[in-house]
């Protein structure tokens, strides 16, 4: 075969002086820049493009736009592999490689075409009447064959290579398409000097202007198109997007668009990124996204070479390439008579008009006598015939009812145009029928838009260049911009005239929805079986869900079930559109945060001395944690934990606790705010003292403990659990705000601005004394249990609380976080001599379990302060945030799982939390679990695993045996309950 | 959608946390105050029509707004700071 | 002590590329900055307005907008709530601010809270919409307007300084645990257009 | 007419002309025993098991669309019994057992498929979390696997292992997880209750309740009065509104949650897999689509779709866990009026007015509750008592604090 050998001589926007190689299945053929990949493979005379879902049918190309339900091929290779994508909006770039989909072993001779004898069977919703016998072949022998048998191209299933970027857009006007009508409403709000963005889904703006051949205020709409383009580019106001669709309308004026950065390359630039997400805010939208064509339903209307009327003219045209030798076109309609006459132009063959009315304007049949094309009033194609090759033949009805074989390897069919008005239903307004338009329009609009040109049912020329001046004009003027007013672009074109007409009996499959064979027989069947809405024949049929979203089948489908039911169009209505409008990428959707760049990660300013110095590091919420320091020699976790933890108890160590929430609380009533907040007093504490607190939501359970140190009269400063502290500040801002704004209280984080470390051991003091012994003095005395202060080192604000998590002596030492790196050296330096550890937040924690705190497992938010055993806490003198939902019977039971301990009855058995309790040689059910253990670790100290559980009436049941059982890890371990305090009990340590 | 903050001009809503209406903190020392806190917190207004809601911009001023706003459509009718609207 | 974190400048910018030959983007940190947050006390509003003025000739902003004399500005984060920031004072601007104002506010140091990026350059805006959702266009955001936002998932106080080569100049105030993925997702976002990292 | 290849071949040599409606389209009568209000999964389920198992002869759907027109057909499909807290989990295991025999039972391919249902997690104590949830499944007879990471590597090679800001390290698994054709599971109960009897009227709004007294009577719809024995609501994400109509106000908020589906692809995930740092779950349909969600947008609406910080937050869980789906496009999105409930567990239970029993508060994991829900329902509605299983779904636990709250966000219904 002769490559290239469908391309017209001359014409077209192509560039012809730049050939481009690309493959389709393996083989090689050349193209010009200007073309895609539909119309280079028209061009090289490929016909069969792919193999329909169901039934395998050949299909080859029908449309020249993103309606396409047929030519859909997996695009690239490798990690790149698209599948699905639209040859018909394929930008052809050089070594382009494609595969056809949905065949095997080859598109020529693909096995699945047996299916098309047993399509009988196959109608819709067959699978729900069968495959039931027996009840497990369903997962084992159907359901895999039909996933193999579904699904069109095949993902790459490797990581895609390729980056993707979000970006912000706010302007006064967005234009949505940027054919006649939104180059015009562009051109008019333009030239006010609002801030205008277009946006247009092909590389170049124009729309129909570029395969039609009317003329725009006297030269071609092509070139119109262009000179429009470079007056928009040169206007400081306007951005415009080309390769961009917009998907969605979301609420507030908020759209949604992808632009296709570079898929018309091979690979992107370096730092270029495949695709763009534009979220844009937009004062005023006007939707010009025009029209689409629609088919018409007879039998063997998918056979490659059938194709719709105005692609056809864009192959002609646009890419210079004719679709076939020796055409027809069958039509209802004025327009299409314009692709027999470019055809006939183009040196095709037509053999005939085949228009389903019985009268037509007469300049459209002395044009066809001018052309000497045959025309046939009336009539009808009732059949096609062909091979693989695609279509050979037609079936023409006439007029008189008889019917004659016409050769012919083109048939360009059209049944009028529905408006492209899907952005216009996105937030729930409903289209509306129109008899005049014949075809569903938009009634109302979502708040700020109008609509132009076809998408508002104005399908000619002249009328849409008027809308889009008069609607981009009105935009303009309603975000605040003047406008001089210019006259709209002149067309003289006339309107179009159409009969509708939706689908004929036919005998053999006639087909609605291409992509998913979904046939004039499966929308009969629907009717029959009582799917009669058009939302149940969707999904019963199937129509409209494929890759497409029914952009050229649902208005026939509807039709088809509105006849059957003797419903009107208006009466039956349109199932809605939803977004996206097109479909989009997911890695578009995500942008730059995938991978580690999901979410940001904290860290805090000792991170690179941890880092230094071995640490290995765990994610705490967002931020990342020291989890514990491996020395030298330590090969598994359990030796450094337990080493940390045992030179914690006897010497000193130092653990980054900077992530701790705190929050600065000032002014006059501040004490009073904590008093409400907090189950227990803070009024009362002394300045210069902490306390221990716990808050209560309001529903009476327990959301967060913390410590509070009072340094002023008017100033405390509120610590948080690392995983709660934005949830705190929102309460309390809420307290503070919503309930208590009578209050004199000021609240801020101050998270960040401190550094802070634990110090503790027997150890600490001195350490401390070492290293601050010149600016204050920690000694018993000076700083008890419990107290704090505020101070000056090294010319650098400090704190210094007096508190413990790990019940040895131990302070918590802060400073501004620029300084938090020095610091964490400092302390290291001078502990050096105490030989001081860092410890990281597994010995923190097993630390914290020995002495019978609680931490986030306990408060899990199903919890009381009684069940954690901080009932006393609760301040009868008093009320607060929690207190009265908190005294509702069933937070009172005295049922309730409540805090123990837990040791193993054989010292070497191991503890796991997530264990369930039972009773002993009580049976592994519901109603005998009893409760459940929180938290889990080996004690150093005592030598093996010790637990905190939540158990019924725990506290009443010490020494008591029960099982830790833990089937999903194999573990039914014997336990006895036991005080959650395993060390110190006394406080001896603690006050050291 | 987007929210009008008082403060910081209109804003998109993933900088706002949601609260939920605007139920009155009840008075805890009447008899029935389990009753009443029991109905504030768990008993929402929830028309299908205009709302007046709770927002927190939460990454933005940090104040807490009444919004009014139209649930079936989203739109937003008003909004205002909490420590002037509560009244 | 003076040493800064390595969560900020320079470990910030250790895996930066060199600038490319045109970068059109530039960015420094604005290191030792003081910052400091103030709040009004109840009902004190007006008298701290008077005392700032009378300490340093700046009036308060009433909104989302920096107001600024020779060597102190104060940026409007919230209803009665603003950020302080004077070049090189660090933690002293807090001290600063309390001996000047006394009981008329809730005074906070908050120079280890944030890093604070300056950032520029012709192409500064088309990076800075890849993350910020508030529209910085000239006419929306001129000099010395502010915003509290959040960008790429990382909450931001931007500002807007007077412009700079001829190009629009921001701040960016980032908790300072969180400036190392900021700077990750502003390299990214600015590498199509060439960043040079200037030191501060 | 029984379904089964043979009727079915034999209809495509007749061209399938004999096919009878599947589920008869009613007009009201004046009066029935039981009136259930929602034509949606739960309301067909309901008056399927009421006169299927407890042999009520008057019975009537409402339904103010087409059936399944609610939630029933915006979900993503998911069946699966993995709840943690015992008032749950007893309850959904009956549910996924009602599955278990749902084709055979209802002579309708609902499409049932258990191929697993992978909750993934990220630390140490989610592990821990996990495990708790798994035993609690073990101790009521259902299925519970713990995996480790290289067991879901062996499962899910395509998952982000080496590059993630929250690494995987394994995942708790429920193998008779699975997901069933949502439709069908409408179609089905609607044709097996319609065979039974039941009338299932289509287009028929209730708009008031008929009361004598503290007692309801009837119904009020856009088709005339209708009068009832009984009346059971089943209408999520309508609840409040219905349940105004009898001047009850309900622990619940409407939201709206959004789901989303790619273009067919060859099989790619062969289970359910959820990603625990992250709010994103997927399966793929057998049609081929990838179906995919996250969270709840997080505020009231009535207005069935959402807004774009989901869309984006969920494709980000999703480009975090398996970037091999960058390429894939989302084809369509849909919003569904979800009833959440002040502790994220359902309402079962009668109203403080004789005669209205309510089934709400399904918060986004009505589907999988369908058959069970039904089931537990009729029970009530039938003798007046609670099923064992959904006991606890009691409306007053509210007031006595005996909540059902899995996450331990307590009455935020934006956080369940």
């Amino acid at each position: 075969m002769m490559p290239d050998s469908n391309r017209l001589a001359s014409g077209g926007l192509i560039d012809r002086s730049k050939t481009i190689g690309f493959s389709f299945d393996g083989r090689s053929y050349r193209g010009y820049a200007g073309d895609t990949l539909a119309s280079a493979l028209l061009a090289n005379d490929v016909r069969l493009v792919g193999r329909s879902f169901k039934y395998h049918r050949p299909r080859g190309i029908m449309t020249a736009g993103p309606e396409e339900p047929n030519a859909l091929v997996e695009l690239r290779a490798g990690a790149r592999r698209e599948p699905n994508t639209r040859a018909t909006t394929i930008a052809l770039f050089d070594g382009l490689e494609a595969w056809s989909q949905n065949r095997w072993p080859s598109l020529r001779y693909d096995v699945g075409a047996i299916n098309w004898l047993l399509s009988p069977l196959f109608v819709a919703g067959f699978y729900y009447k069968t495959f039931m016998w027996p009840a497990a072949f369903w997962e084992k022998v159907y359901e895999p064959a039909i996933r193999r048998a579904a699904g069109l191209g095949r993902a790459s299933g490797e990581a895609d290579p390729d980056t993707y970027e979000k970006i912000n857009a706010f302007c006064d006007v967005l234009i949505i398409g940027g054919g006649a009508a939104g180059l015009a409403a562009a051109l008019a709000a333009g030239r006010s000097g609002a801030r205008i963005m277009l946006c247009d889904e092909d590389c170049t703006l124009g729309g129909r202007l570029n395969s039609d051949l009317g003329e725009v205020d006297g030269r071609p709409g092509a070139d119109w198109a262009r000179h429009v383009t470079a007056e928009l580019e040169a206007l400081p106001n306007v951005r415009i997007l080309s390769r961009t669709s917009v998907f969605g309308v979301y609420d507030g004026g908020t759209y949604g668009a992808l632009e296709r950065v570079s898929d018309h390359l091979a690979e992107p630039q370096p730092h270029q990124s495949r695709q763009r997400y534009w979220k844009i805010v937009a004062k005023r939208a006007v939707l010009a996204s025009g029209a689409i064509e629609r088919p018409i339903v007879f039998g063997g209307n998918d056979r490659p070479g059938v194709m719709m009327a105005a692609g056809v003219r864009s192959y002609l045209n646009r890419y210079a390439v004719k679709p076939g030798r020796r055409a027809a076109v069958y039509t209802g309609c004025d327009d299409a008579w314009t692709t027999a006459f470019d055809l006939a132009r183009s040196g095709v063959t037509v053999t005939a008009i085949i228009d389903h009315r019985a009268t037509v304007a007469p300049q459209l049949r002395a044009e066809a006598t001018r052309l000497a094309i045959p025309v046939h009033l009336g009539a009808d194609v009732t059949q096609t015939r062909g091979g693989r090759r695609g279509l050979q033949a037609i079936t023409l009805r006439r007029a008189d009812g008889r019917e004659q074989g016409l050769p012919v390897d083109l048939l360009a069919m059209s049944a009028g145009w529905s408006p492209h008005l899907a952005l216009t239903t996105h937030l729930g307004h409903r289209p509306r029928w129109s008899e005049a338009h014949a075809a569903f329009v938009p009634d109302a609009l979502p708040p700020g838009m109008s609509v132009a040109g076809a998408a508002a049912g104005a399908f000619g020329l002249a009328e849409a260049l008027r809308q889009g001046t008069a609607l981009g004009t009105a935009a303009a003027e309603a975000t605040g911009f003047a406008i001089t007013a210019a006259p709209a672009p002149r067309a003289d074109d006339e309107p179009i005239a159409l009969a509708p007409f939706w689908h004929l009996g036919s005998s053999s499959k006639a087909f609605i929805d291409f992509q998913h064979d979904v046939t004039s027989a499966d929308v009969a069947l629907a009717a029959r079986e009582g799917f009669r809405s058009v939302e149940l024949l969707k999904r019963y049929t199937t129509l409209g869900m494929a890759t497409d979203q029914g952009k050229t089948s649902n208005i026939n489908g509807q039709a088809m079930m509105a006849e059957l039911t003797g419903r009107s169009m208006a009466e039956i209505g349109t199932t809605m559109f939803r977004a996206p409008a097109t479909p989009v990428a997911i890695g578009a959707l995500a942008g730059h945060h995938r991978g580690r760049d999901f979410r940001p990660t904290r860290l805090t300013a000792g991170h690179g001395w941890a880092e230094q110095s071995n640490a290995s590091f765990v994610e705490a919420g967002a931020w990342l944690r020291a989890q514990w320091f491996a020395q030298p020699g330590e090969t598994d976790w359990l030796t450094t934990v337990s080493r940390e933890v045992r030179d914690v108890r006897s010497k000193v160590g130092v653990c980054d606790v900077s992530t701790l929430g705190k929050i600065d609380v000032q002014g006059s009533d501040a004490g009073t705010f904590l008093d409400r907040v907090y189950i227990n007093m803070f009024s009362t504490l002394p300045v210069g003292k902490t306390r221990y607190g716990v808050m209560l939501r309001e529903d009476g359970l327990v959301m967060d403990d913390g410590t509070a140190a009072r340094f002023a009269p008017d100033h405390y400063v509120v610590s948080t659990t690392t995983a709660n502290a934005a949830k705190v500040m929102q309460h309390l801002e809420h307290a503070r705000q919503v309930l208590w704004p009578e209050l004199d209280v000021q609240l801020v984080s101050v998270t960040e601005q401190w550094s802070q470390y634990s110090i503790a051991g027997p150890g600490a003091r001195q350490l401390l004394d070492r290293l601050l012994g010149d600016v204050v003095d920690v000694s018993d005395a000076a700083l008890p249990y419990l107290g704090c202060v505020e101070f000056t080192w090294r010319d650098v604000p400090a704190r210094l609380f007096r508190v413990s998590f790990s019940g040895e002596l131990g302070y918590e030492i802060a400073v501004p976080a620029q300084y938090g790196d020095a610091a964490i050296r400092a302390i290291m330096e001078a502990g050096a001599e105490f030989g001081i550890i860092p410890y990281g937040t597994e010995a923190l924690g097993v630390m914290r379990i020995e002495k019978g705190h609680v931490a986030g497992n306990e408060i899990n938010g199903t919890t009381t302060a009684a069940d954690l055993g901080l009932g006393r806490m609760m301040s009868q003198k008093k009320d607060y945030i929690g207190r009265v939902l908190a005294h509702r019977p069933g937070l009172t039971d005295p049922d309730r799982p409540t805090l123990v301990g837990l040791r193993p009855i054989n010292p070497m058995a191991r503890l796991r939390a997530g264990a369930h309790m039972l009773a002993l040689g009580a049976a592994p059910t519901t109603e005998n679990d009893e409760g459940y253990v929180t938290s889990i670790a080996f004690s150093p100290a005592l030598g093996h695993w010790i637990g905190l559980a939540l158990v019924k009436r725990g506290p009443a049941r010490h020494g008591e045996r029960m099982r830790a059982y833990d089937p999903v890890r194999d573990g039914d371990t014997e336990v006895e309950l036991v005080s959650p305090v395993f060390i110190d009990p006394q406080g001896a340590r603690l006050h050291g | 959608m987007r929210i009008p903050c008082p403060f910081c001009g209109e804003r998109d809503v993933s900088e706002f946390a949601y609260h939920g209406d605007t139920a009155k903190r009840p008075d805890p020392a009447t008899d029935d105050g389990q009753r009443r806190f029991f109905e504030a917190v768990y008993l929402r207004d929830n028309p299908a029509g205009p709302h007046r809601e709770l927002w927190y911009h939460a990454q933005g001023c940090r104040s807490w707004l009444i919004v009014t706003r139209d649930v079936r459509t989203h739109e937003v009718l008003g909004a205002a700071l909490a420590t002037r609207g509560a009244a | 002590m003076a040493e800064h974190s390595p969560s900020s400048s320079p470990a910030t910018f250790a895996d930066a590329a060199p600038a490319p030959p045109g970068s059109q983007v530039t960015i420094t940190e604005r290191a030792d900055l003081g910052l400091a947050t103030l709040q009004a006390r109840k009902g004190q509003e007006a008298a701290l307005r008077e005392a700032i003025r009378q300490y340093c000739g700046v009036m308060l902003p009433d909104r989302p907008a920096v107001a600024s004399a020779d060597t102190i500005a104060f940026a409007g984060l919230g209803p009665q709530h603003w950020l302080g920031m004077a070049d090189g004072s660090s933690h002293r601007l807090a001290t600063a601010l309390k001996a000047a104002i006394g009981p008329l506010a809730s005074i906070v140091d908050q120079s280890g809270g944030y890093v604070v990026f300056r950032v520029g350059g012709p192409a500064i805006r088309d990076v800075l919409a890849k993350g910020f959702p508030i529209d910085l266009h000239e006419r929306a955001f001129p000099p010395g307007a502010a915003a509290t936002t959040v960008a790429a998932h990382i909450g931001a106080i931007i500002w807007r300084n007077e412009d700079q080569d001829g190009c629009a100049s921001f701040d960016i105030a980032v908790f300072r645990s969180l400036s190392r993925s900021f700077w990750h997702w502003f390299s990214e976002a600015a590498a199509e257009f060439g960043c040079e990292v200037r030191p501060s | 007419m029984r379904y089964s290849l043979f009727s079915l071949a034999r209809q495509a040599l007749r061209g399938h002309r004999d096919w009878q409606p599947v589920w008869r389209d009613a007009a009201p009568q004046a009066s029935y025993d039981i009136i259930i209000v929602g034509g949606g999964g739960h309301g067909l389920a309901t008056a399927y098991y009421l006169a299927k198992e407890h042999g009520i002869r008057k019975i009537a759907v409402l339904e103010k669309g087409w059936i399944g027109s609610g939630n029933a057909g915006r979900n993503t499909t998911i069946i699966r019994s993995n709840y943690l807290l015992p008032g749950n989990e007893p309850f959904y295991e009956w549910s996924m057992k009602l599955w278990e025999g749902l084709e055979q039972d209802l002579n309708y391919n609902t499409m049932v498929s258990q191929r697993g249902v992978l909750n993934l997690y990220h630390s140490d104590a989610q592990r821990d979390a996990f495990a708790r949830r798994g035993n609690a499944m073990r101790l009521a007879g259902a299925d519970a696997e713990l995996l480790d990471a290289d067991a879901v590597r062996r499962m899910l090679p395509f998952l982000d292992f080496d590059n993630a800001r929250f690494p995987i390290k394994g995942g708790l698994l429920q193998r008779r997880g699975g997901t069933a054709r949502h439709d069908a599971v409408v179609w089905g109960y609607a044709r097996g209750a319609s065979a039974r009897g039941v009338d299932i009227i289509q287009n028929c709004e209730v708009t008031g309740f008929v009361r004598d007294g503290d007692r309801i009577t009837g119904v009020t719809t856009t088709r005339g009065t209708i009068q009832a024995g009984k009346v059971g609501l089943a209408v999520a994400g309508s609840s409040s509104r219905v349940a105004e109509y009898a001047g009850l106000r309900l622990p619940i908020e409407s939201h709206v949650l959004q789901a989303f589906v790619s273009e067919a692809i060859k099989p790619l995930i062969p289970g359910v897999v959820t990603f625990g740092a992250g709010h994103f779950y997927i399966s793929q349909s057998d049609k081929g689509g990838l179906v995919f969600g996250g969270d709840i947008d997080g505020y009231n609406s009535y207005a069935q779709r959402g807004n774009l910080p989901t869309v984006e937050d969920v494709c980000e869980g999703g480009m975090a866990l398996m970037p091999a789906i960058g390429r894939v496009r989302m084809l369509r999105s849909w919003g569904g009026l979800v009833d959440m409930s002040m502790d994220g567990s359902p309402i079962i239970d009668r109203t403080p007015l004789q005669g209205l029993y309510l089934n709400a508060g399904w918060c986004y994991g009505g589907f999988k509750a369908t058959p069970g829900s039904g089931w537990c329902f009729a029970h009530l509605l039938a003798r007046d008592e609670p099923h064992p299983v959904a006991s606890a779904y009691r409306l007053d636990r509210f007031a006595t604090g005996h909540l059902i709250d899995e996450k331990g966000q307590g009455a935020q219904p934006n956080l369940h």
